[in-house]
């Protein structure tokens, strides 16, 4: 029962190989911003990011570094400060390839790999666009209706390596999400699960009737950094808020490809940047 | 005086009030629709016992299991009302969320899909909103359909749009026919400003009265106990609407 | 948002129809004995009693006291207690109709049920007597999978009313039963939620960023009472364990039906049993 | 001087030791399987790295999802090795937890299958334990398969059974043959004494030697720390098989 190993946030970003198929949280749900900006830092490329269940500014960061190389989401969205930049250029550019999905569509294909099933069954979705736009879904007449009844399944999808951030790990590795229950389906279905945390805590989060409601057992996590304030420019529940003016400055400024390369150079590349991770 | 966001937060609050098969007792109402979770709140103070989850709020949202909750909740059955946009909406309430042009988001791409093709499912009944009336939103027919409006008999379907609400008019919407109805017009609207503003074919009330306004208690609660309870969850939309914060 | 109303504990019971079907959790796992009591001293009948996903202490009260047309279960034991008495009885005269399952099973019938599909696949169970003994169970071929490959389906399952006994409710009807997640699904599918908690708690518990993890909302929870000590002989999380004298002696004293009227009479009709509760 | 129980245990924990193609690094054991639970814990002491997750502890239990969590890790292929009984085991491997007679459960009613049809297939280890070795639980065909031994090619599933241990000897498993072969005998026990106590057919392997006990540094583990681990959850096998506790 060694435990997760604990490394420095650069050590923990090596562990995402170019290529890798990589599952992110949105931007309300413990998005692990400062392991997106080491990701960059190394020059990760190729990757398939799957949005759970949809993007938003940490893809838009990878998909400006030119990081990504296929992406799979219900929607891309800064939220209040509007539309992702990056994104919107790429999509416009048609350099992106985009696999549309729906919100409870990316759920349920995490949720089959959660149970090691190879699909569910979705309600919902018949007669769209959609729908005709994902070969890799099949409609087929429910087996329990004496009538016809056509249902969605959609096949289980288990990302390389999901990517979170915590509030909390203790020294076994279970680390704590809170209500965020969608962060654990992630890292149940994902082959490889790299978690930074806020900070490191005493005791076993398990053995706490309290906190255990909330967290993810160790058996998932496959490495843990700490990283203080690691979802800024969002923010992680009562902890702290998302920086809505750094938000709202990223939004206007990245809308130029000029303007991205000195967000990033300030932010990700800058020797202020990296000191303060 | 009522502000125009006002006048679509009591025209939306009328029709959850309306008489309707099935009835609200549960709305959702997503981070970037403050008019509708206004209206749920208007319509909860004129007496209706709805619970309202709004969704996204950073601390205290009343969901315990993840984002995935609300489409469990949906696929329930426990969500009887939810609010629907789109950049394009058709005649026959088919909603377009992706984008537009050929292929679909060329023109402009718009953020996605997110829920709608399953909620405009699973959910009941569907208040569409979409403030900008214009040929450019209200098509004959949209680029993309990310959820129908209709669906062929041995679809599960819970229900449809029950109406569309514009800055313009208010639209109830007919299932069985696939159309659209104008119901009432906006104050300062007409039948030929409203019939120029729409791309899609729709029907018109005989009586077509002007849209109902919010009464002055209906402005004192959005003004008062409303806007203090929603001004955490919607503050630029509470500064811009109901003016600066009281002290 | 009327919360759901505080009752008796007899008021509560009186909620369970006769002929309902009814979700219990397991011995340890918030079982709700004081309202099961209840439910006996109310004369309750034909209940089909649903083990999630295994049946125990309450359950062979219920088939003891004649208050059970039929079980679904994977299992009913009293743990280190040995044997069900009332259970190993009906079994042996043949008067209580059962249908077997399997774990897995029933979480996946729950779990259909709450995401609000007809059904959902679940590996293993093929070549099983089992699998011949659930005629409402259906073997497809994965339509995903290019070989044969079979798999089973199962039906959504969603009980009439779920009986669960909880740590705390709030005044809002939210109720927090920790990292026993299994009384969340009963919850989310069932039709009608009936809790018993060992105390009312003042604040709101989804407010509270710690305690929100283990929170069933109160827009499942038809109806709470308190009951304290309310798992009694079995036990709730860390607040109290099973008291294993006293399973030791029903499972011996059970073994009768004069045995079992005698602890009936001492535990659910007695005046002693009446005011403790 | 080691006990019928500690003689099971580092039995058991030479299996899981045993060369297989598949290595163990998560083990999942249940309440009623204290030896097994044993076992883990002195391979573990002897060197092996493996997660042991111990069901329905009351307290501190490594799930956090409830008792769903089990399945859907075996489901995911992340239990490597679990446990398995049954009231019958039969020639094929082959598992009846259910009851005997015809129909069964009519004879004896046992509590029901568990996770057995679902563990047997999604786990690729599991060892068979049944401390009763006599022709009513080794039987020929069993009367009501739980989960079966072997499956047609075509079938998902991740492996089998390893062996079965039972109080007088050691059989390994071979899904090809779906047979099992004596390999190891207790003390006290011959290829004869065997053969009267089984109700099905088997192989026998050429070299067939005493299956090895504990060392002493292994009854010095189980009296000293994995006691002292385990204390807690199955008290009474710990006072039962170790004596009364140390002050």
């Amino acid at each position: 029962m060694i435990p997760p190993p604990l490394l420095e946030l650069d050590a923990l970003a090596a562990r995402v190989p170019d290529g890798a198929t990589v599952a992110l949280p949105p931007d309300n749900s413990l998005c692990p911003v400062s392991l997106v900006r080491a990701l960059i830092r190394r020059g990760v490329r190729d990757l398939h990011v799957i949005g759970v269940p949809v993007s938003g500014f940490a893809t838009d960061l990878l998909i400006g570094a030119g990081a990504v190389s296929r992406l799979t989401t219900a929607a891309v969205t800064l939220g209040e400060a509007g539309f992702a930049p990056r994104f919107t250029v790429a999509m416009k550019s048609g350099a992106l390839p985009i696999t549309d999905a729906t919100c409870p569509a990316v759920h349920t294909a995490l949720q089959a790999a959660e149970k090691g099933v190879p699909f569910m069954p979705l309600r919902g979705i018949l007669g769209s666009d959609l729908l005709a736009s994902r070969p890799d879904w099949r409609v087929i007449d429910n087996p329990f209706s004496e009538e016809k009844d056509p249902i969605v399944l959609v096949p289980a999808l288990s990302p390389d390596v999901a990517l979170i951030h915590a509030v909390a790990a203790d020294r076994a590795g279970n680390v704590w999400v809170g209500r965020r229950r969608e962060l654990a389906t992630i890292a149940h279905a994902a082959k490889t699960t790299l978690v930074t945390v806020e900070r490191i805590v005493d005791g076993d989060l398990t053995e706490d009737e309290r906190m255990a409601p909330g967290v993810i057992g160790a058996l998932y996590v496959s490495a843990v950094a700490v990283a203080e304030r690691g979802a800024w420019p969002l923010g992680v529940l009562d902890l702290y808020g998302a920086d809505q003016k750094a938000l709202d400055a990223y939004a206007r400024e990245a809308k130029t490809e000029e303007g991205f390369r000195a967000w990033l150079s300030a932010h990700v590349y800058g020797p202020a940047a990296r000191a303060a991770e | 005086m009522a502000t125009q966001e006002e006048r679509l937060i009591a025209a939306i609050a009328d029709l959850i009030a309306a008489p309707h098969p099935h009835p609200v007792r549960h709305a959702a109402v997503g981070a970037a629709s403050p008019i509708p979770a206004h209206a749920v709140m208007l319509a909860r103070h004129r007496g209706a016992e709805i619970r309202l989850s709004l969704l996204q709020r950073r601390v205290g949202n009343p969901f315990t299991e993840g984002t995935r909750e609300l489409f469990d909740l949906a696929g329930q059955g426990r969500i009887d009302l939810f609010f629907l946009g789109g950049v394009q909406i058709d005649g026959a309430a088919n909603i377009n969320l992706l984008g537009t042009g050929d292929p679909p988001g060329s023109a402009a791409r718009l953020p996605g899909n997110f829920g709608a093709p399953f909620m405009y499912f699973t959910v009941p009944r569907t208040i569409l909103f979409r403030e900008e009336h214009s040929p450019r939103v209200l098509v004959p027919k949209v680029d993309y359909v990310s959820a129908p409006g209709v669906s062929p008999r041995g679809t599960f379907r819970r229900g449809h749009a029950q109406a569309l609400v514009t800055g313009r008019c208010v639209f109830t919407f007919d299932p069985e026919a696939a159309r659209f109805t104008l119901a009432s017009l906006h104050p300062g609207e007409t039948r030929q400003s409203v019939r120029e503003a729409t791309g899609f074919e729709y029907d018109e009330a005989a009586e077509l009265g002007e849209t109902r306004g919010p009464s002055a208690e209906d402005l004192a609660a959005l003004r008062g106990p409303i806007r203090a309870a929603l001004e955490d969850t919607y503050p630029n939309f509470c500064a811009r609407v109901f003016g600066a914060k009281a002290a």
